[in-house]
């Protein structure tokens, strides 16, 4: 019987590597695992490579693990937010190196990575900063920018529920970059608010289907639910 | 010279989108005009981390961290939204599908080109998230802006000089004094607010403008 | 209020011009919009480029489409099957051109199209026949082809369920090219069993966004179907 | 000199496919492991038109139309089961997410070149489908075929003369009368069936064949 479920937490995030490329889900807080992210804390790693949309916000989760030294590089289009003091810190201080990605683009070189293709001409980006260096082509009379594909040695990612098959589905905008990541990393590990029996998820509407899993870790029902029901906060997280 | 209000532009802007439109308003001004979408049209509100059918903040106490617009704002969600990842978002924008995007600016040149997201300040943290996807990501790129900065300098120039986000993919600008088409000939004048003229915005920009107003 | 339903059939294929690049939905039969193609006929567009898996099943859908004489070429990946007779003869006969593409590629450079990537490059077909003319590039060791996008004017696609902004879902492996086309077409023209409220479709399952759709038209449920039910036939469509 | 039969070189594949893996079983012959996987393991069978899960053909009088495989045959849908639209599924194989991948042939040369889409006749109609994809799209591609055509023509060949369908990408031969394993030192026989010899297999290919039987 397959079973990718992890026991704890702490199996979850076994062996990850110092100057591993970690790729982190989420676009601010949503959908960003910070059970995993605490694990892998508590683990040790460090000199790490963290690709996420951001830069960490206030003092948890990615922010946390930067605040904690275990952060060499960030590979992320927008680190600069209103809660981005533990990076801009180490940025200033130059103790954090930064390559900054176009979100599109950063989105398609995931996808590139966790579907084989070798290299792709995107219009984004075009005669501007980020274009520097970078191979050109015309196309139909548009220019284009070659970029490359980024690919991972591990992905944590934050999903709603899992199948011991590791099939996933996620929850409203949560899911922003984690089917993308979990395809794109030679190890992927996801964090669940539940794992439900096998065939209980809806095949017509799994998102990531198991084959891009390694490892699954429930965490519990996220404090915004009540027993299934959407109860609300007063915040964002 | 007088012009109009933000709120104020943000109706008139609202006023030029279609019913059955798919539109991207960016962080900042531009999502003021969602509050001016009349309720009886049905236009559909693209956010790029992943959602069609965006509605409104919700009420007190109904935050759902789960779902968040472009700024990391609670929002809603309507009858006919649909979810996807970046990827798909992405390729939504960049592939011509959005009818309308309408972005903030710290310059826009008279042939198009967009300087949104860098002062080109040697000690700023660059930070590009979306806004060269979103540049190149729709059918028509507005932009909402003033006219001019708070310290007299026009934001509407010949070449820009901050750090440009696309090229040549601004197709109109709304500001406070008047709104500006860009066209192959150059900047054609549309509309005037208040008692603001012609000469006034040439002198302003030092660009030949054309005259297309009514 | 937005609405794409179509009133009827031939309202949903008006205006497809001679010469136009129609994608048609579908592999095999599974998924193949039958009665859109059966429309198309009666309407009478010709000297079309079709893009298909395949080039036609026995007497039905695109093979009665290629039978009547409307379709000048054919962009596919496998058009010769046991039940191919109407490509086949028709191909033998010289009246008809072929531009065969892997599958893969085919899906690849139709996705290109409707996420407006310039170019990309792939692994698949490297040292073959498909390779001929095609550029080639070594990244990190390997070899990869560059392909293009393949666009249309018109797709035609078979889904289950769309509500009236035209988002769809599929149903099982007939989803196979649909949501690729959909985005890949200027005007993209969908049938279904049923039209649902708006609301009624779980917008975490919605397989294609409604801003790929412009028109959708509905033709009564699937015959392996009744009242919702799975209740099967003797063989395949 | 005799081998196995069909029925017995899909049982040994079968054999090899360990629990927990994600297979794509090609059209024809290779269909056949499917009946020999032990009903105590599990096996993830991929269809590349779209599906992951795939179960055995179903009852008589229940088939669905829209639950086909690659060869166009009916299948069912395994409890676990995904569908996903063909870009994501050709994705999933040339991002090589699949553990196995087992093909028929028409020819293999000893680097593990295969070629199995086109004979090359002058009159045939090409037709490639998926086989291009599948041949680099799996971390093992396995050959499952005779080792000598009808007319007494060995199918493992120096050389293929038969236009390719990938370059280098066949980890392993099974055959009826021999297994081989491509290595960068040539090919190496790891299993014989019935009473075929070593030298039999170097008469049969003409190629010089490292012995790693047991």
């Amino acid at each position: 019987m397959i079973s990718k479920v992890s026991p704890g937490i702490q199996d979850a995030v076994a062996g990850i590597e110092d100057g591993s490329t970690v790729m982190i889900g989420g676009f601010g807080r949503a959908g960003q695992p910070v059970e995993l992210i605490d694990a892998l804390i508590e683990q040790g790693a460090t000199g790490l490579t963290v690709v996420n949309n951001n830069a960490g916000n206030g003092d948890t989760g990615i922010a946390a693990l930067i605040g904690a030294g275990r952060v060499r590089k960030v590979v992320c289009s927008f680190p600069r937010q209103v809660d981005s003091h533990v990076f801009d810190a180490k940025y200033r201080a130059g103790e954090i190196e930064l390559e900054l990605v176009p979100q599109g683009n950063l989105a398609e070189r995931i996808r590139a990575a966790g579907s084989g293709i070798g290299a792709f001409y995107t219009p984004t980006g075009v005669g501007t900063l980020v274009a520097e260096g970078k191979e050109t082509r015309t196309i139909d009379g548009r220019e284009y920018l070659l970029e490359y594909p980024l690919r991972a040695d591990y992905a944590l990612v934050s999903a709603f529920k899992a199948d011991r098959w590791g099939n996933l589905i996620y929850r409203k905008t949560a899911r922003n970059f984690g089917p993308l990541m979990a395809a794109a990393a030679a190890t992927t590990i996801v964090q669940v608010d539940e794992v439900v029996e096998l065939g209980a998820l809806d095949p017509e509407a799994v998102v990531t289907p198991g084959i891009f899993v390694n490892r699954v870790v429930a965490v519990g029902e996220r404090p915004w639910l009540h027993d299934g029901e959407f109860v609300g906060t007063e915040k964002v997280a | 010279m007088t012009g109009i209000d933000r709120e104020a532009l943000a109706a008139r802007i609202a006023r030029d989108i279609p019913e059955g439109a798919y539109v991207n308003l960016g962080i900042g001004a531009p999502t003021l005009i969602a509050n001016y979408l009349p309720d009886d049209l049905e236009i559909i509100l693209h956010t790029e981390n992943g959602m069609l059918g965006m509605g409104p903040k919700p009420e007190a106490g109904r935050i759902d961290p789960d779902l968040i617009n472009a700024g990391k704002q609670p929002v809603t969600e309507l009858p006919g939204a649909a979810y996807f990842h970046h990827a798909d978002s992405f390729g939504m924008m960049r592939g011509g599908h959005l009818d309308v995007c309408v972005l903030g600016a710290f310059q826009v040149s008279e042939r198009g080109d967009l300087a949104n997201w860098h002062t080109g300040a040697p000690d700023a943290i660059p930070a590009v998230g979306g806004a060269m996807d979103l540049a190149i990501g729709a059918k028509d790129v507005y932009v909402m802006t003033d006219l001019v900065t708070r310290d007299g300098t026009a934001k509407i120039v010949a070449e820009c000089t901050y750090p440009v986000t696309g090229v040549r993919c601004v197709s109109r600008i709304y500001t406070d004094l008047a709104v500006f088409d860009v066209t192959p000939d150059g900047l054609a004048v549309t509309d005037v607010f208040g008692d603001t003229t012609l000469d006034e915005l040439r002198t302003i920009t030092g660009l030949t403008l054309l005259d297309r107003t009514p």
